[in-house]
């Protein structure tokens, strides 16, 4: 792997961070009270959702930095070393996203569940962290973010009837922002540092917590129930074929052949596209519904393949139709359809048709967002 | 006022990209109801532009672009290409390397046969055999694969020889196959050969007189099932054919059953080859001693082979090059679907779907 | 006279005595419409989640016959599968191409779903599950059931496409060919019963299901069902080898959902009216009669699937032929015989 | 065979390369002879691109013995027309076509001379020595048939 490809990766991990470690105002507080409580539902989620973003980004960062530690090879045990910590995230559950249906158990517990679990989740990972970056960068880190005794607090809780909860939220919103801070300050420190902002990310969309739940459930529903259009022109075919036969079974992630393209939802150009062929398939293209999605299957769908040179073929359906994945090979193995299906998938899950909409209606004085 | 009982002739349109052309033929058909009145092939969506490209290649450049003709049997493409060039050539091959040969090019009839059952059940609207068919040809696409490294595209065959022995364990997981194979066929049989249905829908549709097949050109399964008993293994029979004992299914019918009743006798008869050459396979080399620069002298040569759809040709025009100066594939699926039109006369359109489905078509090759 | 669940459920009330209170301040009108629309969205909710999982269990039945294992992923043994194609369909763009006929193609599935669903209305679940005891149930039944065929000519018509429009003609030609025996058949089992009704047919049923005194009334019934159905061996309306994807063709998303749901639970309606007319209802010993009535039910939808894949499609006019030549023949002969029988004994 | 063939025609000559060469207005002699001595079986018609002429290469075997003959036929670049043997197989239909598409040979009396692999539209004959290999043609959606086109 390229050492450059990683940095830049590591960049960009970072760039990231202004869309993951939002900050969450202290007026939340002041709203959840005046509203009763109704108010502190949204907030949970916002610091469930907040929570997450957060700890994935930094699982991504981690793991790119034992990437690059990994490529350099100088220091053995350090590469060990920070597999170990890093290791420790999985076996505490900090790399498991929090589930928003954690907000039940919290609502039964007057708020107190959700506070604790949060509280124990941020000193965990942040001491964990502490100790990664001390590893990486050699040299002893302090430790800021306060130990909160989550045992007392719970039952001061219980004694309050919730109450202290009040309190104790507003603690998490604090110690959550320094953290966030002070994990900034150390990031800039990195050799690696210079952040590369992943552009096209509008960095208001993850405000919205409610939209943005809607579009992950549609996401879901999309992403599960993904039915190919049977479009196979050579011998691409032959493996797409392949794919959804008994050994591979597309069916096992919900995806069906169909025939016309109005219910398709994903487009597999396998095989070579010939001049003749590309305004077919534009046409095909066309006549598949919103949202849609393209496969280039195989080298000839990508570039023209071994046929580049030729006078009749296609240089790539991307001339013609825009294509979402990529996938190398002549043919590829299903097992590599497979994959392309799967990483098609994590595209769609960034689909934000609700978030988007909602956007246009509310802020129509505002610019176009970004898609 | 029109006469109400005036029939309208409706065009319409089949492909390219239609669940029953397999690939991107296309069909322009002028229907009475159901009834087909006209069928015209349209063909050359997938025209690469092969034999051009052949023109800037050179002969070993050559073979992967085989692989890619007919892609559902491609070893029956390499052998083809080869054994011109060897002709060419006048390069002898040694014995282990023909019965290697033999030995994938058969099973990669079964392999394409079966492609053409599965396919051709979806068309029928049995579901069940494509499945069954699959699973068969990804074992035999496993062991091509513990061959040569390649599933699809294998490009095995080389001028002179082959490029790869047999691995260890090749023999015994190809035994295992052939062990298993009729049974698994017997099972397709068991969903259709006697199904009153498939009958209904088979037999006495496509019909194409034995007269027809002659004047178009046709070969291979459909030929044979026409009343035909020709194929090139027998009556001129290159590389080590002659050694084997089988037999050539030919079947009087001239209709769709037949056809399916060739291709399924035929993947008997390609698996005792199999076993044959598996169990008689010498000792030896596998590559015979073939120049650093192919490099033939001007001449020409036409060789034919029988492809798994029907005779596959190559002429190859040799100006004393590396390249060849003109290389023409003579693809059996381009002469068997010009027949298209006869087959269909005043068919149903499930009839018309069921026809096109039997002639086995395989675009890369037809089209070239 | 049937208890209905109207029946039953005002019967439940008033032992609470909730019946009582509701009727201290509402009038007796009002509180019937209440009712009769909690029933309706009860049974319209139940159904909607059967037809749901019909789905899935296609699926899942189709792929263990051709040895693969079906949808795994979503949610444990794919059973959010339905869910989540209900919600990708629902959100799905809704193309009208340009050169559609507007009005038909937004009404068409509309009737075709709303048949199946009136259908229900008159299936008895259970000894006490009859939404509507009609005194003409059977005649209803058959009347209603063959409207969704309405929605499917209106749909290719519509759509303005060749492949629907043939499918639409496939579809109007072969209707006549098998109603007619299908509705010839249950005659014979409208004899035996003596009633109309359709839980005085399950009652007269008892002792013995007709399946055994009518064996050839219950194929052709059931061949017909089939071709009603339009599945395999008889999908001449969606046969996708052919047409595409029939007369479906131009539709997306929602519009497309409800025919495929429509499809559904008309296999479950079918599955329902089988079972009531040939295989005793919810008559059966030891379980509760709603169970029966699920267990048959299940089994004759199975049934079509099993059949589904594992046969070819037959071609139309072969189908004609074996209305026109077989099933109509055999189902006046069926009549006669029954007749016969009848009056001698 | 090509013995009976030179004794029966004395304008087919053998070329020093062992090529059968018939002149393009005998073409339909030659192979009727050759079909009613049991040459039924038209396996190809190539073209073939030369300097000086353009050849036609006609394949022809038969379904009952091995043997075959190759014929070809050398015509003039600036005016490459001879006779269509579509009388005789109707399956030289397809492959004239292909000649015509890929060389710009004509075929006198061919039911229906039009371009068979390539769009209607194309420009050049792309076997042809003179045209690039890599000299590509943007196609657009040909409207022959109106409204059919709309259809998948």
């Amino acid at each position: 792997m390229d050492r450059e490809y990683v940095t830049d990766k590591i960049r960009r991990s970072m760039g990231r961070r202004i869309l993951t470690d939002e900050e969450v105002s202290g007026w939340w507080i002041i709203g959840g009270i005046v509203t009763f409580g109704l108010l502190f539902l949204l907030l949970f989620l916002k610091l469930i959702h907040r929570r997450n973003e957060h700890f994935k980004r930094q699982k991504m960062l981690e793991e790119q930095i034992i990437e690059l530690v990994g490529i350099d090879l100088k220091d053995k045990k350090m590469l060990a070393d920070l597999k170990a910590i890093h290791n420790e995230g999985y076996e505490s559950g900090e790399f498991k996203d929090l589930s928003f249906l954690r907000i039940i158990p919290a609502i039964i517990t007057l708020g107190l569940y959700i506070e604790w679990r949060l509280t124990k989740d941020l000193m965990i990972h942040a001491e964990r962290q502490r100790r990664f970056f001390s590893c990486y960068l050699g040299r002893e880190l302090e430790d800021t973010t306060p130990q909160r005794p989550t045992g007392k607090y719970l039952g001061l809780g219980v004694v309050t009837l919730g109450l202290f909860g009040i309190y104790w939220t507003n603690l998490i919103i604090k110690d959550s922002n320094e953290h966030f801070k002070d994990q900034w300050k150390l990031e800039d420190l990195l050799p690696e540092a210079g952040m590369e902002i992943d552009e096209g990310v509008d960095p208001d969309f993850y405000k919205n917590i409610i939209l943005t739940t809607v579009d992950k459930f549609l996401n879901w529903g999309r992403t599960c129930s993904v039915w190919p259009m049977a479009f196979g022109t050579a011998c691409c075919a032959m493996e797409m074929m392949a794919t959804f036969a008994s050994r591979n079974d597309m069916d096992r992630y919900g995806m069906i052949f169909r025939n016309s393209p109005r219910q398709a939802d994903v487009l597999i150009v396998a095989g070579t596209i010939t001049q003749k062929m590309a305004p077919r398939l534009r046409r095909l293209y066309d006549q598949m519904a919103e949202p849609k999605y393209v496969i280039a299957m195989g080298a000839c769908a990508m570039t023209g393949g071994p046929f580049v040179n030729s006078y009749s073929v296609l240089k790539g359906v991307d001339k013609v139709i825009p294509v979402d994945i990529y996938l190398p090979g002549c043919p590829p193995r299903p097992e590599a359809l497979l994959n392309a299906f799967l990483q098609l998938q994590e595209r769609m899950k960034e689909e934000r048709t609700v978030t988007k909409k909602f956007e246009r209606w509310i802020l129509k004085d505002r610019k176009e967002v970004v898609t | 006022m029109s006469d109400i009982r005036k029939v309208v002739e409706i065009p319409i349109n089949m492909g390219p990209a239609h669940p029953a052309t397999h690939g991107v033929l296309r069909l322009r058909l002028k229907l009475e109801g159901e009834i087909v009145r006209e069928v015209d092939p349209v063909i050359g969506y997938l025209h690469r532009g092969i034999e051009k490209l052949a023109e800037s290649l050179t002969y070993p450049q050559f073979i992967p672009y085989t692989d890619r003709l007919d892609y559902a049997g491609s070893m029956l493409n390499n052998l083809g290409y080869v054994k011109a060039v060897e002709e060419l050539l006048g390069i002898e091959v040694p014995e282990r390397a023909e019965y290697l040969r033999v030995m994938t090019t058969e099973l990669s009839r079964i392999a394409s046969h079966l492609v053409w059952l599965s396919a051709w059940g979806l068309d029928l609207g049995a579901m069940a055999p494509f499945f069954y068919c699959f699973r068969e040809r990804e074992e035999i696409l496993n062991i091509f694969e513990m061959l040569c490294g390649a599933r699809i595209t294998f490009s095995y065959m080389r001028i002179g020889g082959v490029s790869k022995d047999m691995p260890e364990g090749f023999a015994d997981r190809l035994q295992n196959f052939l062990d298993i194979f009729p049974e698994k066929l017997s099972e397709y049989e068991t969903i259709l050969t006697e199904n009153e249905i498939f009958l209904a829908r088979t037999v006495g549709v496509g019909i194409l007189p034995k007269e027809d097949a002659i004047d178009y050109g046709v070969t291979g399964p459909i030929a044979r099932a026409s009343g035909l008993e020709y194929d090139t293994r027998k009556i001129e029979p290159y590389s080590i054919y002659d050694r084997f004992d089988f037999r050539i299914p030919v079947e009087h019918g001239c209709d769709v059953y037949s056809r399916y009743l060739i291709r399924v006798e035929e993947m008997k008869q390609s698996m005792k080859i199999v076993q044959q050459a598996l169990d008689k396979i010498p000792e030896g080399e596998i590559m015979a001693k073939v120049p650093k620069k192919i490099k033939p002298e001007p001449g020409r040569v036409y060789s034919r082979v029988e492809g798994s759809k029907g005779e596959l040709g190559f002429l190859i025009i040799s100006d004393g090059s590396d390249k060849p100066y003109r290389l023409r594939i003579r693809s059996p699926a381009y002469s068997n679907v010009a027949a298209l039109p006869v087959m269909c006369e005043n068919a149903k359109i499930a009839d018309v779907v069921a026809t096109v489905g039997s002639l086995d078509i395989c675009l890369g090759e037809m089209d070239r | 006279m049937t208890t209905t669940m109207y029946d039953s459920l005002v019967g439940i009330l008033s032992q609470l005595g909730v019946y009582q209170i509701l009727s201290g301040f509402l009038p007796e009108i009002v509180i019937r419409i209440m009712l009769v629309l909690a029933i309706a969205g009860v049974v319209a909710t139940v159904a909607s989640l059967i037809l749901a999982y019909l789905t899935w269990l296609e699926r899942k039945v189709l792929s263990d016959i051709q040895q693969r294992i079906g949808p795994m992923r979503t949610g444990p043994h794919g059973l959010l599968q339905p869910i989540a194609d209900g919600i990708k369909l629902l959100v799905k763009e809704d193309v009208h191409p340009k050169t559609i006929d507007k009005w038909v193609f937004l009404l068409a599935p509309i009737v075709m779903f709303v048949p199946v669903v009136v259908v229900l209305a008159v299936i008895p679940f259970g000894k006490t599950l009859v939404m509507t005891d009609l005194s003409v149930g059977i005649v209803f039944l058959l009347a209603v059931s063959s409207l969704p065929t309405l929605g499917i000519i209106m749909a290719s018509w519509a759509q303005n496409n060749k492949y629907a429009v043939l499918a639409g003609l496939r579809r109007a030609a072969e209707i006549i060919s098998y109603e007619i025996s299908m509705v010839l058949a249950a005659i014979g089992v409208v004899l035996l019963a003596g009633t109309l009704s359709l839980p005085g047919i399950v009652e007269a049923q008892t002792g013995l299901p007709y399946i055994i005194l009518q064996p050839l009334g219950f194929l052709i019934f059931f061949i017909g069902l089939l071709a009603d159905l339009g599945r395999i061996p008889f999908d001449f309306q969606e046969s996708e080898s052919e047409l595409v994807a029939g007369y479906t063709t131009e539709y997306s998303g929602m519009k497309f959902s409800f025919f495929f749901l429509a499809e559904y639970l008309e296999l479950f309606v079918a599955g329902g009216i089988l079972t009531t007319l040939y295989l005793g209802g919810w008559n059966g010993p030891f379980l509760p009669s709603w169970l029966w009535f699920a267990i048959k039910t299940f089994i004759v939808i199975w049934v079509i699937l099993w059949i589904r894949a594992t046969l070819p499609r037959v071609r139309i006019d072969q189908l004609l032929d074996i209305g026109w030549k077989w099933l109509l023949p055999l189902a006046l002969l069926n009549i006669a015989i029954t007749g016969g029988v009848l009056a001698v004994m | 065979m090509s013995e009976e063939l030179l004794n029966e025609f004395p304008h087919v000559v053998k070329s020093e390369d062992g090529l059968l060469l018939v002149e393009a207005d005998q073409i339909i002699e030659v192979c009727t002879f050759l079909k009613n001595k049991g040459f039924d079986f038209l396996e190809a018609i190539s073209g073939a691109d030369f300097e000086e002429y353009l050849e036609v290469i006609y394949n022809i075997a038969s379904y009952s013995k091995p043997d075959r003959v190759m014929l070809t036929v050398r015509i003039s670049k600036d005016n490459p027309i001879l006779p269509t043997v579509t009388s005789l197989w109707h399956g030289a239909n397809w492959h004239e076509r292909e000649a015509y598409d890929m060389f710009g040979i004509k075929f006198k009396g061919h039911p229906k001379l039009a371009r068979i692999l390539l769009p209607d539209s194309w420009d050049g004959y792309p076997l042809l020595k003179s045209y690039p290999l890599d000299k590509e043609q943007k196609v657009e959606l040909e409207d022959e048939t109106g409204v059919e086109i709309c259809q998948i």
